[in-house]
C-alpha cells in the first residue's frame, strides 16, 4: 500500500506531533506514505473569504501534483481534507471555475487533472488496512483507557465521504481495535471556534470550554482528535477555560493513541509535545508503553 | 437618547445587493429559503450573532446591504458547516458567508483593527510570499496589526510550543514561488476576461 | 320464555353499561353503576362491559336475551344518535322487537363534560334509572317502508353540482340542476389558470358544462330558484320559481344576433360575469362558453321596459325565430326527487370592508377575483394585466388573509388564498415581469404539489414578506413613494416595518357563505354552523350527510374549499344520492302519532296544530284521524290535545312521565 | 360539593341546606339535544344539575310533564328547542312557546318562581351556549335554594290534565 501525502502547514508546526504519530503508525502497519513534491497551503477556510476563486486555484495546485503521483492523497488535517476536496466538486459543478484553475495550472505547466482521491487516514484505514490488520499489530493494548472521540466539523461536514454526518463513529472503530473505551460524548461533531481563539477571544473560549466540560462529565481520561487546530484550542487553553473545575485532560491526535498501541515509542509519536504528560495516567491505567 | 428611523421604504433597498448574492457560488437557491431557522438553530455561533443566519439570509435576498454587511454574524462564521448540511432547502450558508465576509472586506464594512478580516489578509500575503503558512509568523503579524498587547497574554502560551517545539520561527516555504505568484496572478486576470 | 310482547307479563330488564375504553370509565364509576342498576326493580341482569357497540359487547346483550329470556334493554354509553341503530339491531337478532330499547347518554352528557367522578356517576345512576322505569312500557313498533324516486335535485351550479349531476346522470338517473345565475359555472368560469398545476380553467370546465346542457338525463334550469321544500327521504315535493328571462329558452339558439341590432351600439351596463370590468348591453348573453347558450333581457337596463318606446330592433333581429318575449313572466314548476344535493357554493369577503386597504378609494386596489378576470384570456382586458388607466403595473402587492384569520371580520382560514395568491404572483410576474411581493401571516399549502409550487415561486424571485398589512395608502414619507400606493406593513422576519410602494394592490379576499345561506338551510331543513357554513351530520364519517335524510351537502358551502375537494366532496354526494335510489325504499322511524278512539272529544284542536295537514276529522266516528304517511313525528299534536287522546309512539305521555319520575326518584 | 342525592328524601322534600338543586331538562332531537352532544365532544365543562330527557320536538313537551317534575321534586325545569324558524318540524317550536308562556302564569300560581322554569332555542352548532345556559341557571338556582311547594300534593299528576287551564293546549 502506497500513497501520496499532504501534510499541509499546521503538521509542520502546531501539528508536528500529528504528523510524527501519523508517520509512525502507517509505517508499523507497513503503509507508504510518500509526502507530496513542494506542496503549497490549501488556503484553509481563510483565504476563501480573500480571495475564494484564489483559493480553488490553490487547493488545485496540491491536487495536480497529486495525481501526477497516480496514488491517493491522504489528507491527515481536517481543513487541508475538506478544502482539496471542495475544490474538485466546485470545479466539477462550476465549469467557469473550472475554467478559470485549468488557466492557472497551464500557467505554471500542470496538467489540468486534479480528479486525484483524496482521503483521510481513518478512511485508510478502516477501508484499505482494516481493522482485523490493526488488531493483529496491537502490542500495547489500550485496555480501559476512556476516550472522547472528538471529530469536530470539517472532517464530516460538509462531504463525509467515508463516515456519517451526524454521528461519525469511524475513529471510534479504529481506537476501539487498539482497546480503547468510547465515552459518550454528544457534542463530538460540535465546532472548537477554529481561529476564533485568536481573533474573539472569549467567543472562541466558551466554546472550548462546553467541549472540555463534556468530556469530562462523560469521565473522558482523554480527548482524541483529528485535527490540528481542534487540538490546538483543546490542549493549549485549558487553563484559561477552567473555572471551578480546572480542566487536566490530555489532548491527543488518534494517531498518538494508535501509535501508543502500535508499540511506537512515545517520543517517536509526539508525546513528548503534548502540555500534559501522559505517562501517569498510562500508569495509572496500567497501560503498557515503548 | 438619539432616536433614529427604523422603518425601511422601499428605495433604500439595493435589489443589485440582492442579485449579486444569488449570482454567487452557493447563493444560487437562497431564494428557495423557508426561513424555517434551522440554520441559526444548528449554528454554535448564533448565540452571539446580532442577526441570526435565518435573518441574514432574508435580508440579503430582500438586498439589505448596509444591514448585512455591517452585521458581526458574517465574522462569527467558523466555516463548520452545520447549517449547510442542515439546510432543508440546502442552501449552501457556509459559501454564502464567506462571500459576505470577501464583499464586506472589499467596500470596508468592518471596526478598525478587527483581527478577522485582517488575519484573512495576513494569511493571504504570507501565501503569495512563500505559498505555505509558518503559523508563529501568522500569529504575531496578526496580533502586530490588531491587539500588539495579546502577544504578552500569548507568550506565556508561545513559550511553551517553543519549547515543545510546536512553535518554529523557520519560515515553510514552497521552492516555486513564482508559480504561486503566477497562479495567483493568473486567476486574477482570467477571472476579469471572464466578466468582460 | 315469557312472550315479550304482552304487557301483562312483567318485564325483565337487562341494563348494559359500557366503559367506551375510558372516554366514560374515566369519569364514572362503571361497576358502581352496574351494580347499583342491578338493584333496580324488575332488571334481570346488569353488566358492564369495555365497548358495548363491539361485537362482542352486543353477542353479550343477544346471549342474555335469550339465557335469560329479557324482554326489555337498556343500554348506558354514548349518544343514541350514535349507536341506537346498532343496539337496535342487535335486539333483533336476539329476537325480540328493535324499541324494547332504551338508550342511556352517559358520555356526551355525563362522562365528557363532567369532572368530579362521584357528581357523574349520582347523574348516571339518575338517568339510568329513569330508563329502566321507562322501558318498562315501550310498545313494540314496527318501521314503516316508504319507496324512494330515483330523480335527484341537484343546487347550484357551481363545479360541484356539475359534477354530481353529470356523475348521477351517467348512471342513468334523472337529475333537475337548478342555477341561479343565467348560466352555469360558478366561481371556477371566472379563473384563468387552476392551481398549482396552472392548467387553464376553460379548458377542463366547459367540457363538462357542454355535457350538462347537452345530457339526456338532465334537465337544466338556469335562471331559477328552488321556491319551497316538502316531503321527506326519498318523497321530496319542490317547487322550483323561473325568473323572466324575456327569452323564450326553447326558441333561442344563441346567434346572439339580437345583441348585435340592439339599439345600444356600445355595452353600457356593468358586465356581472367581468365583475364590472366591463359593460354590457341591455340584452346579452353572460359570457361566451356560457350554458345554455341562452340570451337575457336586463330589464331595468331595456327601453322598451322603461318606455315601451323602443324600435326593438332586437326583435326584428331575432326574426322568424320569436325567442324574445318581453311579455315573459315568472313561473314555478313542481318536481317529485327522492334525494337533493345542495352545492351552493361561496361568496367572497367584501374588500371594503377592511377600511385599511382602500378598496374602492383607490382605482388601482382590485380584489382577487376581478385580477382572476384581467388575467383572463376571455376577460375584459383579454388577458392583458393593466391597471384602470390602461398602464402595465411595474410593482405589484398581494395581501393575503384579507377578511380571514380576523376575529373582527372572518375568524376561519380560507384555505384557498395562499395558493391562488401564488398563482396569481406567478401570472402576473410571468404577464408584465412587474415586482410582486406577497405579505402573509403563514404560508399555508397542504396539498398534492401546492408547497412544490411554493417553492417554484420562491425561486421565481417573487418577494415574500411575513406580516399582516396595516395600511394601504397614499401619502409619501419619501420621493421615491410619490404617486404610488404605499403598502406598510412590518417584516417579521427582517424585524422591522417596510413601506412598499407599488401600482397595483390585490386584496386576496376570504370566503365566506353565501349571504342566503340561512334562508336556504331553512328551505331543506338542515342546519349551519354559527358562521353560516352547512352543517354535515358528522364531520368525519358523514362528511356530506346532513341530519335530514336525503339531502346532502357538496363543496364550499360546506366550508371553505379548492376546486379539487369539492369534486371529491361532489362525487361523494353523488354516490350518496345513487345508493339512496338503488335501495328503493327506505325504512322511516315509526314515531308517528295515532289517536285514541274512545277519548277523543272531536275537538279538531289537533287539526289546526299539524303543520303537515296529517290529522283529518273522520265526520262519521266525529273522530280525529292521524294518516301515518303525512305524519312525521314531532308529536306536537299529542302535547297539544286536550283530553290527552293522542300518543306518540315511544313519546307515549305515560312513558315520559315514568321517566321523569324516575329521573326524580331517589332509590 | 356534597352530593345532592343524600341530602333528599323520597318525596323530592330538601332537608338539608347544601342541596345542589336538581334540574329537568327537555331537549328537542335536532338542536339541542345534538348541541348537548356537540358540548360533549368538544369536552366543554358545565354543572352536573340537569337531567335530560330527549323528545324529538319541543313541540312534544306537555305542560303537565313540567308540573309533573315539580310535583316530583325538581328545583327547576330547563325545555331547549331550535331557534324560531329552524324548527326541524316547522312550527313545533312556536307551538312550545305558546305552551311556555301559558305555563308560567300556572307556575306562578303555585309560587314557583320564573327562575325555575326556563326556555331556551339552542341550535345543534351552540355546544358552548348549553354550558352557558345551565351554569347560569344553575347559579340563580343555588341563589334560591330548593323549592318549596305551597301545594304540592295538588300538582301530582291524576291522569288527566285538569289543574292546567284549558287554554294552555291550544
Amino acid at each position: 500500500m502506497k500513497y501520496a501525502y499532504y501534510p499541509g502547514c499546521s503538521l509542520k508546526g502546531t501539528g508536528r506531533a500529528y504528523e510524527e504519530s501519523l508517520l509512525a503508525v502507517f509505517r508499523a502497519l507497513g503503509v507508504e506514505l510518500e509526502e507530496l513534491e513542494d506542496w503549497n497551503c490549501c488556503g484553509a477556510t481563510t483565504y476563501i473569504s480573500y480571495g475564494e476563486l484564489q483559493s480553488y486555484a490553490l487547493a488545485a495546485r496540491n491536487l495536480s501534483l497529486a495525481k501526477q503521483m497516480g496514488r491517493d492523497l491522504m489528507a491527515p488535517c481536517a481543513a487541508c481534507y475538506l478544502v482539496l476536496n471542495k475544490t474538485q466538486h466546485y470545479v466539477r459543478e462550476y465549469p467557469w471555475i473550472g475554467q478559470i484553475v485549468d488557466h492557472a495550472l497551464d500557467a505554471i505547466h500542470l496538467p489540468k487533472d486534479i480528479g486525484v482521491k483524496v482521503r483521510h487516514p481513518l478512511d485508510i484505514l478502516l477501508n484499505d488496512v482494516g481493522l482485523e490488520a490493526l488488531k493483529a499489530k496491537v502490542v500495547h493494548p489500550l485496555t480501559g483507557l476512556k476516550v472522547a472521540t472528538y471529530y469536530g466539523c470539517q472532517m464530516v461536514r460538509p462531504y463525509a465521504s467515508f463516515d456519517n454526518q451526524r454521528n461519525p463513529t469511524s475513529m471510534d472503530r479504529v481506537l476501539e481495535a487498539c482497546g480503547a473505551t468510547i465515552v459518550y460524548y454528544p457534542v463530538k461533531t460540535h465546532c472548537c471556534g477554529g481561529s476564533q481563539k485568536g481573533t474573539l477571544p472569549e467567543i472562541g473560549l466558551n466554546l472550548i470550554r462546553r467541549l472540555l466540560t463534556e468530556a469530562q462529565r462523560n469521565g473522558a481520561e482523554a480527548i482524541a482528535t483529528v485535527c490540528p487546530l481542534c487540538q490546538f484550542n483543546l490542549e493549549a487553553f485549558q487553563d484559561e477555560a477552567s473555572t471551578t473545575s480546572k480542566f487536566h485532560i490530555p489532548v491527543l491526535y488518534f494517531t498518538q493513541l494508535l501509535a501508543l498501541a502500535l508499540g511506537v515509542r512515545l517520543n517517536e509519536a509526539g508525546f513528548q509535545r503534548s502540555f500534559i504528560n501522559i505517562k501517569p495516567l498510562l500508569a495509572e491505567k496500567e497501560i503498557a508503553y515503548a | 437618547m438619539k432616536l433614529k428611523r427604523v422603518v425601511k421604504v422601499e428605495a433604500e433597498r439595493d435589489p443589485a445587493f440582492a442579485l449579486w448574492i444569488s449570482q454567487t457560488v452557493g447563493g444560487e437557491r437562497i431564494r428557495h429559503c423557508l426561513q424555517c431557522g434551522l440554520c441559526s438553530g444548528s449554528c454554535p455561533l448564533s448565540l452571539y450573532m446580532d442577526y441570526t443566519p435565518r435573518r441574514l439570509m432574508h435580508l440579503s435576498r430582500e438586498g439589505f446591504k448596509e444591514e448585512v454587511l455591517s452585521s458581526y454574524t458574517i465574522w462569527l462564521c467558523t466555516s463548520c458547516y452545520a447549517c449547510m448540511v442542515e439546510c432543508p432547502k440546502k442552501i449552501n450558508i457556509t459559501q454564502l458567508m464567506y462571500a459576505l465576509k470577501t464583499r464586506a472586506m472589499q467596500e470596508h464594512f468592518y471596526p478598525k483593527r478587527f483581527a478577522i478580516p485582517v488575519l484573512a489578509r495576513e494569511f493571504s500575503r504570507m501565501i503569495r510570499g512563500s505559498g505555505r503558512i509558518t503559523e508563529s509568523r501568522l500569529v504575531m503579524r496578526v496580533f502586530v496589526k490588531t491587539a500588539i498587547w495579546r502577544l504578552l497574554g500569548f507568550s506565556k502560551l508561545g513559550l511553551r510550543l517553543f519549547r515543545t517545539g510546536r512553535m518554529r520561527l523557520a519560515r515553510e516555504k514552497v521552492e516555486k514561488r513564482s508559480d504561486i505568484v503566477t497562479l495567483l496572478n493568473v486567476v486574477d486576470t482570467t477571472r476579469k476576461e471572464l466578466a468582460r | 320464555m315469557p312472550d315479550a310482547h304482552n304487557p301483562d307479563t312483567p318485564p325483565r330488564i337487562g341494563v348494559y353499561v359500557c366503559h367506551c375504553g375510558t372516554n366514560i370509565a374515566a369519569t364514572i364509576d362503571v361497576p358502581a353503576l352496574a351494580e347499583y342498576a342491578a338493584g333496580l326493580p324488575d332488571v334481570v341482569v346488569a353488566r358492564e362491559y369495555k365497548y358495548m357497540c363491539s361485537d362482542p359487547g352486543q353477542e353479550l346483550i343477544r346471549q342474555d336475551i335469550r339465557e335469560h329470556n329479557l324482554t326489555r334493554i337498556v343500554v348506558a354509553s354514548c349518544s343514541p344518535l350514535m349507536h341506537e341503530p346498532t343496539f337496535r339491531g342487535a335486539l333483533v337478532r336476539a329476537g325480540i322487537n328493535a324499541f324494547f330499547l332504551q338508550m342511556v347518554n352517559i358520555r356526551e352528557h355525563v362522562s365528557w363534560v363532567h369532572t368530579n367522578k362521584e357528581e357523574a356517576t349520582a347523574k348516571a345512576k339518575d338517568l339510568v334509572r329513569a330508563a329502566v322505569r321507562r322501558v318498562r312500557l315501550h310498545k313494540p313498533l314496527e318501521k314503516r317502508r316508504v319507496e324512494i324516486k330515483p330523480e335527484v335535485l341537484v343546487v347550484g351550479g357551481g363545479i360541484a353540482g356539475i359534477h354530481a349531476a353529470l356523475t348521477i346522470a351517467n348512471s342513468g338517473k334523472h337529475v333537475y340542476l337548478v342555477e341561479r345565475q343565467p348560466t352555469i359555472g360558478g366561481h371556477m368560469a371566472l379563473f384563468d389558470k387552476t392551481f398549482p398545476t396552472l392548467d387553464c380553467a376553460a379548458c377542463i370546465l366547459t367540457p363538462k358544462m357542454t355535457a350538462v346542457g347537452s345530457h339526456p338525463n338532465i334537465t337544466l334550469w338556469t335562471y331559477a330558484e328552488v321556491a319551497a321544500v316538502e316531503g321527506y327521504v326519498g318523497n321530496y315535493k319542490v317547487k322550483v320559481r323561473h325568473k323572466p328571462r324575456y327569452i323564450v329558452e326553447d326558441l333561442c339558439i344563441g346567434c346572439q344576433e339580437c345583441v348585435e341590432a340592439c339599439v345600444y351600439k356600445e355595452g353600457r351596463w356593468a358586465d356581472e360575469f367581468n365583475l364590472g370590468l366591463s359593460k354590457r348591453k341591455p340584452i346579452y348573453l353572460p359570457f361566451p362558453q356560457a350554458v345554455p347558450q341562452k340570451v337575457l333581457i336586463d330589464p331595468e337596463a331595456c327601453i322598451e321596459f322603461k318606455s315601451h318606446k323602443c324600435k326593438k330592433t332586437c326583435v326584428e333581429a331575432c326574426g322568424e325565430r320569436k325567442a324574445i318575449d318581453f311579455k315573459q313572466e315568472a313561473s314555478t314548476e313542481e318536481i317529485d326527487v327522492g334525494s337533493i344535493i345542495v352545492s351552493t357554493g361561496f361568496k367572497t369577503f367584501a374588500a371594503h370592508r377592511n377600511a385599511c386597504y382602500g378598496y374602492g378609494v383607490y382605482p388601482n386596489v382590485y380584489t382577487s377575483l376581478e385580477v382572476e378576470r384581467l388575467v383572463n384570456a376571455s376577460g375584459p382586458t383579454s388577458g392583458e394585466i393593466v391597471l384602470r388607466d390602461g398602464t402595465t403595473p411595474k410593482m405589484v402587492g398581494i395581501i393575503h388573509c384579507v377578511g380571514s384569520r380576523d376575529h373582527n371580520t372572518n375568524r376561519w382560514c380560507s384555505k384557498v388564498c395562499c395558493m391562488y395568491s401564488l398563482k396569481l404572483a406567478h401570472l402576473i410576474r410571468e404577464r408584465t415581469g412587474a415586482e410582486v411581493y406577497n405579505f402573509y401571516i403563514d404560508m399555508r399549502t397542504p396539498g398534492k404539489g401546492y408547497e412544490e409550487f411554493y417553492d417554484r415561486l420562491l425561486d421565481e424571485g417573487v418577494h415574500f414578506i411575513r406580516g399582516r398589512v396595516a395600511e394601504v395608502a397614499d401619502w409619501p414619507i419619501h420621493p421615491s413613494e410619490e404617486g404610488k400606493l404605499v403598502i406598510r406593513a412590518e417584516d417579521t422576519l427582517a424585524g422591522f416595518v417596510r413601506r412598499i410602494p407599488v401600482d397595483m394592490v390585490v386584496l386576496s379576499v376570504g370566503l365566506e357563505p353565501q349571504s342566503d345561506a340561512r334562508d336556504v338551510r331553512r328551505l331543506f331543513n338542515i342546519s349551519c354552523s354559527e358562521e353560516g357554513w352547512f352543517l354535515e351530520r358528522h364531520p368525519k364519517l358523514a362528511p356530506v350527510s346532513t341530519f335530514t335524510d336525503g339531502v346532502f351537502i357538496a363543496g364550499a358551502c360546506q366550508g371553505p374549499k379548492d376546486i379539487p375537494d369539492s369534486v371529491a366532496q361532489a362525487g361523494a354526494a353523488a354516490a350518496e344520492a345513487m345508493a339512496l335510489a338503488d335501495a328503493k325504499y327506505v325504512e322511516l322511524e315509526p314515531y308517528t302519532a295515532h289517536v285514541i278512539e274512545d277519548a277523543c272529544s272531536g275537538c279538531k284542536t289537533c287539526l289546526t296544530i299539524c303543520p303537515y295537514t296529517a290529522i283529518a276529522f273522520v265526520e262519521e266516528t266525529k273522530k280525529a284521524r292521524v294518516n301515518e304517511v303525512l305524519c312525521k313525528g314531532c308529536g306536537t299534536c299529542a302535547a297539544t290535545c286536550p283530553s290527552g287522546s293522542i300518543e306518540q309512539n315511544l313519546f307515549e305521555d305515560q312513558e315520559i312521565f315514568e321517566e321523569v319520575e324516575g329521573l326524580l326518584a331517589y332509590a | 360539593m356534597p352530593n345532592a342525592i343524600e341530602s333528599v328524601s323520597g318525596n323530592g322534600q330538601v332537608s338539608t341546606e347544601v342541596a345542589e338543586p336538581r334540574i329537568v331538562g327537555f331537549f328537542c332531537t335536532w338542536c339541542t339535544y345534538l348541541a348537548a352532544d356537540l358540548a360533549g365532544t368538544s369536552r366543554i365543562k358545565y354543572a352536573p344539575n340537569v337531567r335530560v330527557i330527549r323528545v324529538m320536538c319541543s313541540g312534544r313537551i306537555d305542560p303537565q310533564f313540567v308540573l309533573d317534575a315539580f310535583a316530583h321534586g325538581a328545583d327547576g325545569v330547563l325545555i331547549g328547542g331550535c331557534h324560531p324558524g329552524d324548527c326541524h318540524y316547522q312550527q313545533g317550536n312556536y307551538n312550545c312557546l305558546r305552551r311556555a308562556r301559558l305555563l308560567k302564569r300556572v307556575l306562578e300560581q303555585f309560587g314557583i318562581e320564573e327562575e325555575r322554569f326556563r326556555l331556551e332555542w339552542i341550535s345543534a352548532a351552540e355546544g358552548d351556549r348549553v354550558r352557558v345556559v345551565i351554569d347560569d341557571m344553575v347559579e340563580k338556582l343555588r341563589k334560591l335554594g330548593p323549592l318549596q311547594l305551597k301545594r304540592g300534593p295538588a300538582l301530582v299528576r291524576g291522569g288527566s290534565g285538569e289543574q292546567v287551564p284549558q287554554e294552555v293546549g291550544v
